[in-house]
């Protein structure tokens, strides 16, 4: 498991000058390894992402391979998607990470799981997988923690997405 | 419509794309709606009675089906203020500085259709109604200028909000009356406690002026309920036994156009009930009423029908059976209407051919007090 | 039904001087209507309540006769009983009424729904009667109504109770 | 338990009372409670992980079966700071000035068992940790002076409390270890996400001074879960292989007494699991794990049977089995211990014979997620 988050860990390092919340969120926290969860928010195109191969399986279900790791409300369910909020709540930049296999390319991704927050609890598909899911104390790899701490619009938590940030290898 | 069309270019990839090419790293961004309610778009209240500080309206896609976003209310949260253009909307909530203490602040808090996103907010009097969702409770005037809600502390008031400056005029007394009925743009009544109307007036600032009390009009042993149906012309007040008063408001003071009944010999045993008792379709002429059977004091029981009437002709069309129960029933304003109906206690919001009464589909894992249905106020015409 | 709240309230105003919270929230109150729900506490001590007579069934369950015209939490799940308040929460001063008839002495009774107030819903034995339930604008005898607003700690719906205020002829 | 004995009051009468005689008028009170919590007095938490805005904590009397009263909590309610002697405690509290947005307040409100009202108010740093209620992120010290409560921005904290005087002592920075494990009543130490221990002192004002790091106790491929359990003398780590890691805190630096398997050859397949995992009773040293069959990423999985260890002898001396799941387990210290169980999605409270493991009541219709158990802190010894 740790194996992983540090390949987490050192990709996300490559890819951190990418960053666009993440500096005001990292202060002392890069001091103790939560960078891999204080991941940026990659600015790849809409279009592109939309264009995205190897997908298969319902974003509205527990199911779905991108669900490995999560822990709360599908943003699928609740006005959002896989990569987006429901309108009128705020992305958390920073949040906990997983690795989920792919099925049909068979092939590890590094899935995000940024909470969406400033609206109340939404409720519907209820979701809790744990695979990889890291104590409290490990916090780049915890579902358990309300990760809406980092955002603007304060702690209310809504539902959370499942974002590819690419391969996990 | 953004959610939808994401929805779509995910499934469109999935089949085009080949299986092996590796997924790119995406971008998390935020949804956002059509600029104007469509006119198949509803929000559905739950003021989640176990849970009252948490209490929130879904906007759902009846025609996929989707759940579109929410809003999250205050303390008991009631209905919307639903401008009618679909553009934007008001939240009337009540907050206390620690939860279920504290200073209490109300507030209506602004929001464009567009994003959900809280705008600016207008403190109100901390008056405010508290009790069941009624839309009688907070009604938008016809023309969309001013919102008009009710207080109640006992005393008895109300607080006029201007919904184009998004400022709150004030509070005026009404006393001895209470809810608000309006009839045009700066015109309204109350409900008196002994069956009497009290009508009232906005001047061009949304001052109120109250004019001459009606006579009593309704029967001490079968009020009319605060469940009242507009048509867009008239105001249709039901009671526990079957009867639909129709209020005459063109004079100064309010009097009954008639009265007629829900209930033939044939239907004995059957009543109005429900919290939202019924709907009315203008384009069609249509009266959706929630039914049940029961004796006295079932006046609040949940319909197990919904009768439809040709209110013009007083007479009654068509059975749809509800197969369960339904505490609550609207029914959308456009020229291929649905009918709404959810139920307390059921996740399920149901959306039927209102036509028909034919059962399209259940939008599943909703809030278990679902109550107020407020279907678009955009018709599509 | 409007002859029955006409007793009570003929009854409750032979009783007013008895009032202990009442006067603060009569204000207009008493104008329209609103007396017969402007009940007072009544004085009469806890020893004296102790031995009613004339009681069966199970104040837990919402089939006791008290609970003819209830709508909400039953107190006596709560902490509470039928008068009293949950530990913390505050009586309101003002509620509706109903009329309940005694299975013991077949005789009616009027009951004061007193809703307890300042913690949020008890959420146990909830219970929904409507014998005799007014609307919202005839407040006196509606169960619609949240009545924590009379209340210092402010508008929270904590729990109902269901006093008794005397015979009901 | 005044509760009681008016109910005991009613029956009495009812039986007692000639029939024909007529109700006298009541009076309206507010219950009290005894001072001290009694020994078969249990807090549970309801996240109301649904409607988070509204979780709330019962008391229940699990030899009557009664709920005695409840607190309302802020956002994302989590665990009470009971004090030892049972008379008072503290609630942790997040409230934001518009419920779900606009201004955060954290507080720490006081509450006397006796009356369970609202008292003094300690205001925090708008820091605390969010998230599943773990005792640990907000634990009373022994001794009952100070309360230190974790904070996670993700900056890492805590805030110290002196329960005494019911004020905030201030802000320590913990870096890169978080939760709160004490170990006297000046003395704690943290978990580290490398698998160190942090050691901690409070001087008499509260104040924190950070000592030297362990080194690494912890292995990456089976890493201590937060849900640790004191035994009143040692604190014991639990790991989803079922190990168990016995700290040594009695030097400067802590180090691992002795790690031992709560798991055989012969029960392969089986892993402790679940929220609240384990609960020592110290008078007989039993140690109660809840278990389930699964493999790997099953950690957070809820118990299907309860383990009953001799903690000292480190062996299995007992199996309860449920009828059901269970994801949090707790029990009471006194003499004639109660065993403790509750289940998110099912609202039933489930009351055991801590010896035997049989079923004595469920106490029902409590809040949809509980989550952490709390026993009374009085032993009645």
């Amino acid at each position: 498991m740790t194996n992983r988050l540090d390949r987490i860990m050192e990709r996300l390092s490559r890819t951190a000058a990418r960053g666009m919340s993440r500096r005001s969120f990292f202060g002392r926290a890069s001091a103790f390894g939560i960078t891999a969860a204080s991941m940026p928010l990659l600015p790849v195109s809409r279009a592109n992402a939309a264009q995205q191969p190897g997908e298969s399986g319902d974003p509205q279900s527990c199911d779905y391979w991108r669900y490995c790791a999560i822990d709360g409300f599908l943003c699928s369910c609740c006005g959002g998607s896989t990569s987006s909020c429901p309108p009128g709540t705020e992305p958390s930049p920073i949040t906990w990470v997983g690795t989920c296999r792919n099925p049909v390319d068979n092939k590890d991704y590094v899935i995000s799981y940024n909470d969406c927050c400033g609206k109340s609890a939404c409720g519907r598909c209820m979701c809790n997988r744990n695979e990889g899911d890291t104590p409290v104390h490990q916090p780049a790899g915890s579902n358990d923690i309300n990760w809406c701490l980092g955002t603007e619009v304060g702690v209310v938590y809504n539902c959370s997405t499942a974002v590819v940030l690419g391969a996990a290898d | 419509m953004k959610t939808l069309t994401a929805f779509t270019a995910l499934c469109l990839a999935t089949v085009a794309a080949p299986a092996t090419a590796q997924l790119q790293p995406e971008e998390l961004t935020q949804e956002t709606l059509a600029e104007v309610m469509q006119p198949h778009w509803v929000w559905v209240n739950d003021v989640s009675f176990d849970r009252m500080l948490d209490g929130r309206a879904y906007l759902l896609d009846a025609d996929s089906g989707q759940m579109l976003g929410m809003i999250s209310g205050g303390y008991g949260h009631g209905s919307l203020l639903l401008a009618e253009d679909g553009k934007t909307f008001g939240v009337p909530s009540i907050h206390l500085s620690r939860g279920v203490r504290g200073e209490r602040t109300d507030v209506v808090t602004f929001y464009k259709t567009a994003d959900l996103k809280a705008g600016t907010e207008a403190i109100i009097p901390p008056k405010r109604f508290s009790g069941m969702p009624f839309i009688s409770s907070a009604p938008v005037m016809p023309g969309g200028r001013f919102a008009v809600l009710y207080n109640f502390t006992p005393e008895q008031s109300v607080t006029v909000v201007d919904m184009q400056a998004q400022k709150t005029v004030g509070e005026f007394v009404t006393s001895g009356c209470g809810l608000v009925f309006p009839t045009g743009p700066s015109k309204f009544f109350l409900i008196c406690g002994d069956g009497a109307l009290q009508p009232a007036t906005l001047d061009a600032e949304g001052k109120v002026t109250l004019g001459k009390t009606s006579k009593k009009l309704f029967a001490d042993d079968d009020p009319v309920t605060e469940k009242g149906v507009w048509t867009g012309k008239q105001w249709l007040f039901f009671t526990p036994s079957g009867k639909v008063h129709v209020i005459d408001h063109a004079k100064d003071v309010p009097s009954l156009a008639k009265t007629w009944s829900l209930i033939t010999a044939a239907d004995a045993g059957w009543r109005p009930g429900a919290l939202q008792t019924a709907s009315y379709h203008r384009a069609t002429g249509r009266l959706y009423v929630l039914m049940h059977e029961g004796g006295p004091n079932t006046h609040k029981d949940p319909g197990t029908e919904i009768w439809v009437y040709d209110a013009a002709k007083q007479a009654r069309i068509q059975r749809i059976s509800l197969d369960g129960m339904a505490l609550s029933v609207a029914v959308s304003q456009d020229a291929k209407p649905l009918l709404y109906t959810a139920m307390p206690g059921e996740t399920d919001f149901k959306v039927r051919d209102a036509m028909t009464g034919e059962l399209i589909r259940k939008i599943e894992g909703l809030g278990g007090f679902m109550t107020v249905i407020q279907p678009s106020p955009v018709t599509g015409q």
